[in-house]
C-alpha cells in the first residue's frame, strides 16, 4: 500500500482528483457530468501525443515537430475530404495516419539511420512541415461548411454514451500500454533509452527502432491531425502552433524522464490529463484571463519539482541498516 | 586434451582499422572446444577490439572468421550471439531501468506464439534458472540499478551464459571484483570448460591467468605474437612476448621513512555511507585502503576531496584544520583524488589528451591561454612521457586510447596539479603489467620526492607490496589497521570481509 | 505637374503598391489581395506585391518592410500587428520616399499618411452590440471572445461596445466576462466552452475575430445549446456559412474586404502620384468607390459593415 | 581552432624516458581544415551572397544591406551565450518571455519616471533575474533545463501579460531610440557594432580563457568535470544568467528599435535563436561549437532571409527553406562520410 502511494503516478492522479474536488468547490458546474465528460473529451488529443511523446522520449529523444505533422496531416485530410466528400471516412482516417507515418518515418530516417541528434532534425521537421501546411492550403481556410458533415461529425459522436474521441484515446493507451510492456519493440526503446551503447552490444537494431518510434509519433499525430481538423471543424496554417511544448510538458508532468529509460504509460496520460484539467479549469474559475499563462508555468514547474524529489535515490547505503522504530510499527501495521 | 579436434573458433588475417589507426593487422587466433584460451597483450594491443570483431560488433577489414570450420560474417551483435558466440565485454553493458531478469534476456526475450508477447514468467523462470545453475543468488526482479558493481558483473555473466554459448568471451572480468568474486568466477569459468564450451579470458593479471587458462595468444600493437600452451613458458617470458623486452615485475617499496602526520581524519561520518572514519597519514607514506567492492573506500575518498554533501567530521592538515567544501578548496590544499571510473570521472573523452592534462591546473598556467600553447605542452607532455603514454599526438582525443591509455591520461592530470597528498584510486585497474610496474615505480617516486599517497585497492599483492600501512574498510566503517609486514594476507582478507566472514545484511 | 509623372509612369515603370498584411493565410486579407487586384487591373501601370509575416507578428511586419524599402516600392499599404512598433520603421520608408498608408488595423498618426477604417469603429462597436440584443431580444448575459489580449482592432472595438452597453436601450444586457482564444482554435474552442459553464445565465457570445466567432459556434452546437446561446460578431461568410445554417448564429457582420482593398490601392496611387486630395483634409478618387475624404488627423473611412445572415450567407460566402 | 597554423609534425628530441613519441599536434591537413563546419558554413555564406547579389538587383545597396541587420541583431545577442549552454550541455527555452519580461520591466520603470540611462541597468537586472531561476531550478533541483525553461517560458511572458494586460507600453526615451534605431557614421547600425563587440567579446573568453576551456569540459563531461575542480554548478547557474542578461540587453534594443512593449513581443523567438546556434556548428550533446560559427550561421541565415524577402518571397516559404537549411547542414556531412567508410 505504501509502495503504491509513494508511486508517482497515484500521487498525480491523487492531485488531479484534488484538483478537480478543488476547482469543483469554487465553480460546482464544473464536477456536473457533462463537463467532467467534456474534460475528458478535451484531454483525449492531449493524451495521445503524450503517449506517443513518451516513446520517443523513453529513446532518450524529443520530437518538436508533432505540432506541425499534426496540422500538415490534418489539412490534408480536410483537403481531401472537401475534395473527394464521397470518400468514406475510414479512408480519410488512413489516409491522415499515412501522411502522419510518412513524415514521421522521415524524422526517424534522419535521426535514427543518419544518427542526428533528435531535437535538432525535429526542430528543422518543424518548420519544414508547418511551411508545407501553407503551402498546400495556398494558405486559404478550410471551414466548417466545406467539410462534408460526417467528417466533422465523428469525433463527438457518441457511442456507448462515450464520445468517439474518447473511445479512440482509449484503445491508444491501451495498445502503447501493450506496446511499452509487452512488445519486444518497446523493451527495446527502454533499453535504448537507458544505454545506447550497450543497446548496441547487445545487438538492439538501434536504428530501425527509432525509425518506426519516431513513424509511430507521426502516425498518432496524423491521426490527431484528422481529429483535430473535425472536432474543432475548421482547418488553417496555425492550428496547434506551440502545442508540442504542452505535449512535452504532459510527458514531463507525467514523469516520462527526458534523460531517457523510464516513463510510464499511466505517467503519461496522467500528465496530460492533468493539464486537460488545468486548461479547462482556469476559465471556469474566472481567473484572470491574463494570469493564465503564468499560473500554468507555475503548476509546470511544480509539478515537475514535486516530481525531482519523490523520484530522487538518495546516497547509496553502505552503512547496514538498523531496524528502526517508525519503520518496525510500519511492518507491523 | 585432444589437439587434433577443429578449433571452434578460427580466426585469420583479421585486419580493423579506424580513422588513421590500425588496431588489428593480420590477428590470427583459434580456440578449442573445453579450453580457456588466454588473450594477452599491453593496453592498446588491440584485445577489446578482437573481442568486438567477434561480436559483431564491429566488421573487420578483412580476414575470416570460422565457426567449426564453416566461414561465418555477423551483421550485428544478435548474429554473434545466435551463432553461438557471446561475451561480456570491459565496458558495462547494463540497463540501469530493467530489471534483472530482463537485462539478460534485452534484445532476444522470448515471445509468446503468434501474438509477439513477451513471455516475462518465462524470462523470470529462466533467470532464476541461470543463476542456480551459476550458483548466485540474485533478485531476478529487483532494477539493475540498485545492485552492488559486483552483482552487476554478474548479470552480465548470466547474460553471457543465457545463450548455449560455444564461445564465451570475457574481457577484463575481473577489474573490479572481490577476491571473493573472483574465485567465484573461476569456478564458473571450470564449469564452462567442463561442459565443452570455449572461453577466451583477457586480463592483465598473471596469477589469473596461470589459474584458470590452458593456452595463451599474445597481441602486440594490433598484431600477432605468439601462442601456445601456458604449462610451457614462464610469467617472465610471456611478459618479454607481451610487451617485446624484459620488465622487472615487483612491488618496488621506495625507502621512504614516513615523516610527521600530514593529514589527519577524526570522525568523519556520512548518514548513508560511512560512519566514524578516522586516519593519519604521514609525509612520505603511502596508506593502503583494502576493502572489497562496495566497502565504502571510494565514498570516503570523494567526501575527502569535497565531493559529498552530508558530511561530518573533523580534517587536518599540516595541523591546520580545513574545510574541503569543493574539489576546487582540495586541489588548493595540494590533495588530488584520482577516480576509479575513469569513463565517467575521469577523462573528458572527446577532448584533447593536452586539455584534459591541463584542466585542473587551468588556473597556474594563466587566464589567458593564447599563446601559452607551448607551456601546456611542456606540462601535458611531461606527464605523457613519464606514463608512458601511447598516443600520436597531444591533441589527440581522449577517445580515441585504449582503456588503459585513458587511465593513464587520467593518472597524468593529477599528477600535474603537483599534489601533497594523491589519493589513488584504483590506479591500476586495468593497466597491463609494463605500465603497471611504471606507475608503481611513480609511486615510488612520489612518496620519495615527500608526497603522501593513499592507495585504494582490491589487489592484495599490491596493497600489500607498496603500502606501509593498510586500512581495511567492510561496510562504511574501519575495520582494522595494519602495520607492513605486521598481517597475512588471510588476516587482511577476513578482515575486510567483517572478520567473521559475515552474509551481507543490507 | 500631375500629367508628366503620369505620363513618366505609363512610358517607365510600373507603379508598385506593397500590400502589407497581418499574416498570411487569413482569408480577410486574401480577399483585400483580390481587391487590390481589381483596382490595379484599373489602374494599368499598377503591381501589386501581397506580402506579410507568417504569424502575426510586429517583427515580421517590420522585416518585411525593411526589405521592401531595400527594393524601392513606391507605396507600402499595411494592416499593422502594433500601432506603434512599425512607425519607426514606416517613418524610414517615408523618408526614403515612400508612400505609407494603413488600412484596416491602423497606425499611429505619424507612421503613415492615411489611415484607411474599413469602417466607422464607432459603428463596429454598436453593430455587434446591436445583434447580439437582436438575437436575445434585448435581455441576458453576454460575454466576448476575443483574440489576443493585444489585439489592436478588437481592443478598440470591445472598449466601444462597453461604452454601447451603458445606453438604456440596452440595459438589459449584461457583460459577464471577456476572454482571449489568441486566434488560436482549441484556445478559443476551450474558453467558449468555459464561458458556457460558468456562466449559466449566457444568452450571447460576441467574438470580434473569426477563429473566435468560429469555436463559438462549434462549441455551441457541441453543448447542445443551440437556440439558447446565441454567437455574434465578425467573420468570413466563407467561413461562417456552416455555422449560420446550424442555428449557433444568427447575424454576424463584416465589411467587404475586397472593397477596402481595392480602396486602399487607389488611395496609394493617388499619393504616390501626389494627387492634390491625397492629403489630411483633402480627399481620394477610389474608382467604383466614389471618393474618400480623409479628415484632419488623415483616417478615412469606408461604409457601415454589412450584416449577413440565413438569407445572403450563401451567395457571399462564394465571394469572400 | 585547431589546425590554424601549418605546423609540421615535429619529433621532439628522444630526451624522455617514454618508448613512445608523443607530436604535438597532428600536422595541418587541408582536407580536414576545408571539411570543417566553419569552413564549409563560410563557403555557404559566400554562394549565398553572391546568388542573393547576382539574382537581387537591391541586393548589394549597401545602406540597405546595413538596415538588413536590424532583423538579427537581437536574435544573435542572445545566440552568443545560448551557444555556450548548448556547449555546456544546457539550454534555454525561455529567453523570448525572458526579453518579454525584460521589456516589460523597462516600460514599468519608464512610465513611473526612471530616468532613460537606468532602464538598460534595469532591462539587463531582469534578465539575469530570470536566467537566476532558471539557473537555481537546473542546479539545485537537477531537472532539465529543457522541462525547467519549458515552465519558465510560459511562467515569464504570463508575467510580462499580468502586467500588461490589453495594454502596450511605448513613447520610450530617445535614448534607446537612438541605439536600437540608429547608426554609427550614418549608414552601420548600432545594434549591428554591439553584436560584433559582443561576438568578440564571447569568441575571446571561450577560446582564449580558462573560464572557456572549462565551458567545454563541462559539456564535455559534467561528472569529470567536477572531480577536477570546477565548479560546474557555479558555471551553469553563471551562463543561465548570463543568458539572462543577454536576453535583458536584446530586451533593451528591441524595444528601443520598435518602440512598444506588448506581451507578445519576441513571440517564438527561442527557436530561432536555438537554430541560429545549431546551424553554426554546436553540438546539441555539448563540448564542441565555436562562435565564429554561430556568427557565420547568423550571417549566412540573414543574408537567405534577406534575400528570400528581396523576392517577396513569403515567410512560411523562408521557414522552409530555414528549416531545410538545418537539416541538409546536418545530415550532409553525415551521408558523405557514411559513404566512405563503411562499417
Ligand atoms: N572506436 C575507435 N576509434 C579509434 N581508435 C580506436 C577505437 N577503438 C579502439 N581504438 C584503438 O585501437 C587500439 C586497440 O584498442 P583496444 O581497446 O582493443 O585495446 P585493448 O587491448 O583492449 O587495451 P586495454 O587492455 O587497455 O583494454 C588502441 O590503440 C585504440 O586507441
Ligand atoms: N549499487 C550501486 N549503484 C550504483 N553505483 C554503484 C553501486 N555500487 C557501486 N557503485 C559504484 O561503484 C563504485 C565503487 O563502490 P564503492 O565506492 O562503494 O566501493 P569501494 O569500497 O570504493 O570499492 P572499489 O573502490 O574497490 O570499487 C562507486 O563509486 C559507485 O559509483
Ligand atoms: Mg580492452
Ligand atoms: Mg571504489
Amino acid at each position: 500500500m505504501k509502495e503504491i502511494l509513494k508511486m508517482r503516478e497515484t500521487q498525480l492522479a491523487i492531485s488531479i482528483v484534488v484538483l478537480i474536488a478543488l476547482v469543483g468547490s469554487r465553480a460546482p458546474v464544473f464536477v456536473s457530468s457533462s463537463s467532467l465528460g467534456n474534460l475528458l473529451t478535451d484531454s483525449t488529443l492531449l493524451i495521445m501525443l503524450a503517449l506517443a511523446q513518451m516513446l520517443v522520449i523513453v529513446t532518450r529523444g524529443i520530437d518538436l515537430s508533432v505540432a506541425s505533422t499534426l496540422a500538415l496531416s490534418g489539412m490534408m485530410s480536410a483537403l481531401l475530404a472537401v475534395r473527394f466528400p464521397e470518400l468514406p471516412l475510414p479512408v480519410v482516417m488512413l489516409v491522415a495516419i499515412a501522411i502522419g507515418l510518412g513524415l514521421g518515418l522521415i524524422n526517424g530516417y534522419l535521426i535514427g539511420y543518419l544518427d542526428l541528434a533528435p531535437i535538432v532534425v525535429t526542430l528543422g521537421t518543424m518548420s519544414v512541415y508547418r511551411g508545407l501546411v501553407f503551402v498546400l492550403s495556398g494558405g486559404a481556410w478550410v471551414s466548417s461548411h466545406q467539410m462534408p458533415p460526417e467528417f466533422i461529425a465523428f469525433p463527438l459522436s457518441r457511442f456507448l454514451g462515450v464520445t468517439n474521441l474518447v473511445w479512440i484515446a482509449g484503445s491508444t493507451i491501451l495498445v502503447f500500454w501493450y506496446i511499452a510492456m509487452h512488445s519486444r519493440f518497446g523493451r527495446d526503446l527502454y533499453a535504448v533509452g537507458n544505454a545506447p551503447a550497450s543497446a548496441r552490444y547487445v545487438g538492439i537494431p538501434i536504428a530501425k527502432r527509432l525509425f518506426w518510434t519516431y513513424g509511430i509519433s507521426g502516425a498518432v499525430a496524423g491521426l490527431c491531425g484528422y481529429l483535430w481538423v473535425a472536432r474543432y471543424a475548421v482547418a488553417y496554417t496555425e492550428i496547434a502552433y506551440g502545442f508540442e511544448f504542452t505535449v512535452i510538458a504532459a510527458c514531463v508532468i507525467g514523469g516520462v524522464s527526458i534523460a531517457g529509460g523510464s516513463g510510464s504509460v499511466a505517467g503519461a496520460v496522467l500528465g496530460g490529463l492533468f493539464l486537460a484539467v488545468i486548461g479547462n479549469a482556469l476559465p471556469v474559475v474566472k481567473v484572470s484571463p491574463f494570469w493564465q499563462s503564468a499560473l500554468t508555468g507555475v503548476v509546470i514547474l511544480a509539478a515537475v519539482l514535486i516530481n525531482a524529489r519523490s523520484g530522487k535515490t538518495g546516497g547509496r547505503q553502505i552503512l547496514p541498516l538498523h531496524l528502526n522504530k517508525a519503520d518496525a510499527q510500519g511492518s507491523a501495521a | 586434451m585432444d589437439m587434433n579436434t577443429t578449433p571452434v573458433l578460427q580466426l585469420t588475417g583479421i585486419c580493423k582499422r579506424f580513422a588513421g589507426i590500425v588496431a588489428l593487422n593480420n590477428v590470427a587466433l583459434s580456440v578449442r572446444a573445453g579450453e580457456v584460451m588466454a588473450l594477452i597483450g599491453e593496453n592498446g594491443a588491440g584485445k577489446s577490439t578482437l573481442v568486438k570483431t567477434l561480436t559483431g560488433i564491429y566488421r573487420p577489414d578483412e580476414g575470416t572468421i570460422e565457426l567449426a570450420g564453416q566461414p561465418v560474417r555477423f551483421a550485428n551483435a544478435q548474429d554473434a550471439m545466435q551463432a553461438g558466440v557471446t561475451a561480456v565485454h570491459q565496458e558495462t553493458v547494463m540497463f540501469d531501468e530493467l530489471t534483472v531478469a530482463e537485462n539478460i534476456y534485452v534484445g532476444r526475450q522470448p515471445c509468446r506464439g503468434a501474438s509477439g508477447r513477451i513471455d516475462w514468467s518465462k524470462i523470470e523462470a529462466e533467470a532464476e534458472k541461470l543463476f542456480e545453475r551459476l550458483e548466485v543468488a540474485l533478485p531476478v526482479r529487483a532494477r539493475v540499478k540498485d545492485l552492488s558493481v559486483a552483482q552487476r558483473h554478474f548479470v552480465e555473466i548470466a547474460r553471457a551464459l543465457s545463450q548455449d554459448a560455444r564461445v564465451v568471451i570475457l574481457d577484463e572480468p575481473t577489474a573490479s571484483l572481490s577476491q571473493r568474486e573472483i574465485r567465484e568466477l573461476y569456478r564458473i569459468i571450470r564449469q564452462l570448460r567442463d561442459a565443452g564450451t570455449a572461453v577466451i579470458f583477457i586480463s592483465h593479471k598473471f596469477d589469473e591467468i596461470y589459474e584458470v587458462a590452458d593456452r595463451y595468444t599474445v597481441l602486440r600493437d594490433g598484431q600477432f605474437i605468439a601462442e601456445g600452451a601456458l604449462a610451457d613458458i614462464t610469467e617472465q617470458e610471456l611478459v618479454a612476448l607481451m610487451v617485446g623486452r624484459t620488465v622487472k615485475q615487483a612491488y618496488p617499496k621506495a625507502d621512504v621513512t614516513p615523516g610527521e602526520v600530514l593529514l589527519s581524519v577524526e570522525n568523519l561520518c556520512h548518514p548513508t555511507e560511512f560512519d566514524n572514519v578516522s586516519f593519519e597519514l604521514r609525509r612520505g607514506e603511502i596508506l593502503g585502503f583494502y576493502g572489497l567492492v562496495g566497502a565504502g573506500r571510494s565514498e570516503v575518498m570523494q567526501a575527502l576531496f569535497g565531493l559529498s554533501t552530508q558530511v561530518r567530521g573533523n580534517v587536518r592538515l599540516d595541523g591546520k584544520p580545513v574545510c574541503v567544501t569543493c574539489a576546487a578548496d582540495a586541489i588548493k590544499h595540494g590533495i588530488a583524488y584520482v577516480p576509479e571510473d575513469r569513463q565517467h570521472q575521469g577523462a573528458h573523452l572527446t577532448l584533447p589528451i593536452l586539455q584534459n592534462i591541463t584542466l585542473p591546473i587551468l588556473s597556474k598556467v594563466g587566464f589567458f591561454l593564447r599563446g601559452r600553447r607551448a607551456e601546456e605542452n611542456k606540462i601535458a607532455r611531461h606527464f605523457a612521457e613519464q606514463l608512458e603514454l601511447k598516443a600520436a599526438y597531444l591533441t589527440q582525443n581522449v577517445s580515441e586510447l585504449s582503456g588503459g591509455n585513458q587511465q593513464k591520461v587520467v593518472l597524468g592530470k593529477w599528477l600535474a596539479t603537483n599534489p601533497k597528498v594523491i589519493i589513488l584510486d584504483e590506479p591500476t585497474k586495468g593497466i597491463d603489467i609494463g605500465s603497471k610496474a611504471a606507475v608503481h615505480r611513480f609511486i615510488g617516486e612520489l612518496v620519495s620526492k615527500g608526497l603522501s599517497v593513499i592507495l585504494v585497492s582490491s589487489e592484495l599483492p599490491e596493497v600489500m607490496g607498496l603500502a606501509d600501512r593498510i586500512v581495511v574498510m567492510h561496510q562504511g566503517r574501519i575495520e582494522h589497521t595494519f602495520n607492513r609486514g605486521e598481517a597475512t594476507p588471510e588476516m587482511i582478507v577476513s578482515a575486510a570481509s567483517g572478520n567473521e566472514l559475515a552474509e551481507d545484511c543490507a | 505637374g500631375e500629367k508628366k509623372s503620369a505620363e513618366a509612369g505609363a512610358g517607365g515603370e510600373k507603379i508598385r503598391i506593397a500590400m502589407v498584411v497581418k499574416s498570411l493565410g487569413n482569408g480577410f486579407f486574401d480577399a483585400a489581395h483580390a481587391g487590390a487586384n481589381d483596382a490595379a487591373k484599373e489602374l494599368k501601370n499598377v503591381e501589386i506585391i501581397y506580402t506579410g509575416p507568417t504569424t502575426p507578428s510586429a517583427e515580421g511586419q517590420i522585416e518585411i518592410i525593411n526589405s521592401l524599402i531595400s527594393q524601392k516600392v513606391d507605396a507600402i499599404v499595411i494592416s499593422a500587428n502594433d500601432p506603434n512598433a512599425l512607425v519607426p520603421i514606416t517613418k524610414k520608408a517615408m523618408a526614403r520616399g515612400i508612400k505609407v498608408l494603413s488600412f484596416d488595423s491602423g497606425l499611429d498618426k505619424e507612421g503613415r499618411l492615411m489611415q484607411l477604417n474599413p469602417s466607422n469603429e464607432q459603428l463596429i462597436g454598436e453593430k455587434q452590440i446591436q445583434m447580439a440584443s437582436d438575437a436575445i431580444g434585448g435581455k441576458g448575459d453576454i460575454a466576448i471572445l476575443s483574440a489576443s489580449a493585444q489585439a489592436t482592432n478588437q481592443n478598440i472595438w470591445i472598449g466601444i461596445m462597453k461604452e454601447t452597453l451603458k445606453k438604456p436601450e440596452y440595459s438589459g444586457m449584461k457583460l459577464v466576462a471577456t476572454v482571449y482564444g489568441d486566434d488560436q482554435s482549441d484556445k478559443s474552442y476551450r474558453e467558449a466552452i468555459g464561458l458556457l459553464r460558468s456562466n449559466p445565465n449566457l444568452k450571447a457570445i460576441i467574438s470580434p475575430t473569426t477563429v473566435g466567432i468560429n469555436a463559438a459556434s462549434k462549441a455551441v452546437v457541441d453543448e447542445k445549446l443551440v437556440g439558447k446561446v446565441y454567437v455574434t460578431g465578425l467573420g468570413l461568410p466563407s467561413e461562417m456559412a456552416g455555422h449560420v445554417k446550424s442555428g449557433a448564429v444568427r447575424e454576424f457582420a463584416i465589411w467587404n474586404p475586397i472593397d477596402l482593398g481595392y480602396a486602399v490601392t487607389y488611395a496609394a496611387y493617388d499619393f504616390v502620384k501626389a494627387a492634390p486630395g491625397a492629403k489630411a483634409g483633402g480627399s481620394v478618387n477610389a474608382g467604383r468607390m466614389g471618393t474618400i475624404a480623409i479628415d484632419a488627423n488623415g483616417i478615412g473611412a469606408m461604409g457601415a459593415p454589412f450584416v449577413y445572415d440565413k438569407g445572403n450567407v450563401d451567395k457571399f460566402s462564394k465571394i469572400f | 581552432m585547431t589546425n590554424e597554423a601549418p605546423t609540421p609534425v615535429t619529433e621532439t628530441p628522444a630526451a624522455s624516458t617514454s618508448r613512445y613519441v608523443i607530436a604535438d599536434r597532428q600536422g595541418f591537413r587541408l582536407g580536414a581544415a576545408l571539411g570543417s563546419w566553419e569552413s564549409m558554413l563560410a563557403l555557404l555564406f559566400v554562394a549565398a551572397f553572391t546568388i542573393c547579389a547576382i539574382v537581387q538587383p537591391h541586393f548589394l545597396d549597401m545602406v540597405n544591406l546595413a538596415d538588413g541587420t536590424f532583423n538579427f541583431s537581437e536574435k544573435a545577442m542572445i545566440a552568443l551565450p545560448m551557444a555556450l549552454l548548448i556547449i555546456c550541455r544546457e539550454i534555454d527555452i525561455s529567453v523570448s518571455g525572458i526579453l518579454a519580461l525584460s521589456s516589460v520591466a523597462v516600460g514599468l520603470a519608464h512610465t513611473n519616471g526612471a530616468p532613460p540611462e537606468v532602464l538598460l541597468p534595469i532591462a539587463i537586472a531582469t534578465g539575469t533575474a530570470c536566467g537566476w531561476l532558471n539557473g537555481i531550478m537546473v542546479t539545485r533541483y537537477k531537472l532539465p533545463s529543457i522541462v525547467v525553461t519549458i515552465g519558465t517560458v510560459s511562467l515569464f511572458r504570463g508575467l510580462a501579460s499580468v502586467v500588461l494586460g490589453d495594454k502596450a507600453f511605448t513613447g520610450y526615451p530617445q535614448l534607446m531610440t537612438d541605439w536600437g534605431q540608429g547608426y554609427f557614421f550614418g549608414f552601420i547600425p548600432r545594434e549591428f557594432v554591439v553584436l560584433l563587440v559582443f561576438a568578440l567579446l564571447f569568441a575571446g573568453f571561450l577560446h582564449c580563457t580558462t573560464w572557456g576551456r572549462r565551458v567545454y569540459a563541462i559539456g564535455n563531461n559534467p561528472v569529470a568535470a567536477r572531480f577536477s575542480g570546477i565548479p560546474v554548478d557555479s558555471y551553469r547557474l553563471g551562463l543561465f544568467m548570463l543568458t539572462g542578461a543577454m536576453a535583458g540587453l536584446a530586451a533593451w534594443f528591441l524595444t528601443g528599435r520598435i518602440g512598444s512593449t506588448r506581451p507578445n513581443i519576441a513571440m517564438g523567438w527561442e527557436l530561432e535563436v536555438i537554430t541560429m546556434v545549431i546551424l553554426g556548428g554546436v553540438s546539441i550533446a555539448g563540448g564542441a561549437g565555436t562562435i565564429g560559427g554561430v556568427l557565420l550561421a547568423v550571417l549566412t541565415l540573414g543574408t537567405v532571409t534577406y534575400g528570400l524577402s528581396l523576392a517577396n518571397i513569403p515567410g512560411i516559404y523562408m521557414t522552409i527553406v530555414v528549416g531545410i537549411l538545418l537539416l541538409v547542414t546536418i545530415a550532409l556531412p553525415r551521408l558523405l562520410r557514411g559513404r566512405r567508410i563503411a562499417k
